[in-house]
């Protein structure tokens, strides 16, 4: 979708000002450890994929995602994926309280200390089977579809229409579309390189940038 | 003429937004917001309190930029380490029994006097956890996720980090769920240095390449910035 | 390890913003702001109250849309002026006296059986004002100025506007100083009436393509939308 | 440049909400009305072009942009524009008078009421004599530059890179990138038809963008 999370190339968009690295917290308060905890924790559930909690998050009207802070913006997505899952209701995130004394069916996957060790070092590996045979070799030249899907996309807007070349094939990955729509398949995923100049023009000289693209994403250049 | 515009004053004085949203009013307490989902999600049995604390503790003492500051200082200073570690991340950054989410798939990317590497995410804010832990606020927010494709140099010049014009910036951005490493130069005058030692020069920021490694006797800070 | 990044608490409970502007912060109020910028220009001699007094009044009372009106009714009844209309729009409009800021170039679109007209301007807010006055509040606010391009159908239906499948949606965006007014189509029954009969019939609306004119009989209202 | 005035296409933007046409008030509120006057009267002074003060307001956060009301960006425009131009300085807007006894000189050119009427009938045509002959003619293919330039630019991203065809040339109209940096002078400007399927897929059948494009924003396609 177009949305402001595809920040790439926004213009007046502010100053970095970057708090010094020996001075930053990890969390800047305690309901950003929480706010943190319980969407990774809620992740394990199962009940949804990153590309989907993702999509969640984009969705917001563009005021809201860009100025909420970044947990902010965890805790909106959370909030949608749960509703959508219908895991909780509207009246019970208002309230903060469950309206209900079933447990849903999800909460035997409710991740618990017992298990977190494992899960956390396990991780969630993308790789997948291959569904379709790559039509790209490194050195071939792509061009970036220049499409405006309404669903979830990683093919950033600031370089679609653009052609590159393939770097390095890095086999089958879950393709993120259709994963934000609860389909779980792999996809040949490529690592492409764009000069800085094509992009941004001549100003950009010695600057070259290398983008993640899916097969589907390219054309033959 | 123009009958049908006039004679409704409706002056009521304050702001008259049709959005579903009125964008004046303050967003709601993340902390209050924060505390009825944990609330409910621990009502549900959808999460588990003891598994949240050790969580958080989890991302605070255990995973961070030391981890990839002891996987570039291996590098330093094993040629066969570094070379595994160019031609299968993964692998090599498993070895060191730095594992799991947000490190799944990794690409370690070398600096070198000719090219200089860039990581970040535009589309959100994909980081190498399992090596940096979470991401500082900085990398989260939209001056950086903006600015780092089109004006890399701008960029790098407000972490106080000026390159050579003949220098090739390269920016990763971090759209697939491949996470990107910098690898920076290892500083002149550290020859013979143990690991460990090297170790201490690795800031966090040169592994995400808005900095270069520290020098001998420099301080880790952000002054420039 | 990891231990640069713990025990720095900084709770403080409240938001954290490492932008410029704290957007948590509720904007200026506009009317003070109003103010203080028309006294300030007053002061400085750049503007004259009496000629804001008047420009406010010749929008509210001289300049809207049964301006445009009047041009489609004409078109509708005299074939001459119809094609002058479509052939050279700045001089036939000009020719009724509706002058002047934002009516200097001119082109009128006529709906069809065939094909339905719609204009926008996605990136302000460009609208004919010698012929229809001030744009309305949603022309200039952003989901209007978004969705006009990538999904005129579903905007339509919103004003409770829906064509044939088959009808062909040509969407103006506004990008230059080119002005765009469109014609509608002649309602149904009404044969035989004047000019003046059938202006009352060609809504603002109609005249931006979001919605026909009114069939004979119909009220002009927003009922739909 | 590009930035959150460039809406064409955005998503999750939320729902129109029109206000009925028979009771929309011109304004909503007296302040509306003073801020569309002052506007308007001070572009009169000669001292910006249309341009320069559509990217004045541009330039803003797209926070602010966004969550603001539409005369809110006209202020907040203005403010910039007599800022940059010399007129005012921050602490006179900011206490909304002013420090020095002595008038501006483009308090010269102060729109007055003997002046109004005629300033208002006469408009600013936008047509100019042409520097550059026009390269297109009717019937051309035209692909629309893939550019991002800082500046200000007339050209929308949601069409830049599509190939469309030229439906008429309008002759020679002020250049806007460049009068906006107060540069004035005409380019050759076409009216340009793309396809909606070409820009948003398929589901876009039967409908067509006509967008005003200058020359200079074109390539042959």
């Amino acid at each position: 979708m177009n949305g402001a999370h595809d920040l790439g190339g926004t213009q007046s968009i502010g100053a970095i000002n970057p708090e010094a690295e020996t001075e930053e917290p990890l969390f800047h308060s305690e309901w950003e450890r929480r706010a943190f905890a319980v969407t990774v924790a809620t992740g394990a559930l199962g009940q949804w994929s990153i590309d989907r909690s993702r999509f969640a998050r984009e969705r917001q009207h563009p005021v809201d995602y860009l100025r909420n802070s970044y947990y902010e913006n965890w805790m909106a997505g959370l909030e949608t994926l749960l509703l959508e899952a219908g895991l909780v209701t509207a009246e019970e995130l208002k309230a903060g309280k469950s309206m209900t004394s079933e447990k849903p069916a999800a909460s035997q996957n409710c991740l618990t200390l017992e298990k977190l060790e494992s899960v956390l070092k396990a991780g969630s590996p993308a790789d997948r089977p291959e569904s379709t045979p790559p039509r790209f070799t490194v050195g071939d030249r792509v061009r970036v579809k220049l499409v405006n899907p309404k669903g979830h996309i990683r093919s950033p807007r600031y370089v679609r229409g653009h052609v590159g070349v393939v770097q390095e094939f890095y086999g089958s990955h879950i393709f993120p579309d259709r994963s934000a729509e609860g389909d779980i398949f792999g996809a040949p995923l490529y690592n492409v390189r764009f000069e800085g100049r094509d992009l941004w023009g001549d100003s950009a000289e010695s600057q070259a940038l290398y983008i993640d693209l899916w097969d589907s994403y390219l054309d033959p250049a | 003429m123009a009958d049908t515009e006039k004679n409704h004053p409706h002056d009521a004085g304050h702001h008259h937004h049709h959005h579903d949203q009125n964008f004046t009013d303050p967003p709601p307490d993340p902390a209050l917001r924060a505390m009825a989902l944990e609330s409910l999600l621990v009502e549900k049995g959808l999460v588990d309190p003891a598994a949240l604390n050790q969580l958080i503790e989890t991302y605070e003492t255990k995973v961070g930029p030391r981890n990839g500051a002891k996987v570039v200082a291996q590098a330093w200073t094993d040629p066969d380490f570094h070379d595994w570690l160019k031609k299968d991340a993964t692998a090599a950054i498993h070895s060191m029994d730095f594992t799991g989410r947000q490190g799944e798939h990794m690409r370690v990317v070398e600096n070198t006097d000719a090219v200089h590497n860039l990581v970040v995410c535009t589309l959100c804010s994909c980081y190498p956890w399992a090596v940096l832990g979470l991401p500082p606020t900085w990398y989260k927010a939209a001056p950086y996720r903006a600015r780092a494709v089109s004006e890399p140099r701008a960029v790098l010049e407000e972490f106080g980090t000026t390159l050579p014009d003949d220098v090739e910036i390269r920016v990763w951005d971090s759209t697939s769920e491949m996470r990107y490493l910098v690898l920076p130069q290892r500083p002149e005058g550290t020859e013979g240095w143990s690991a460990e030692e090297l170790a201490a020069l690795v800031t966090r920021n040169s592994m995400i390449g808005v900095e270069t490694a520290l020098a001998p006797g420099q301080s880790k800070s952000g002054d420039a910035a």
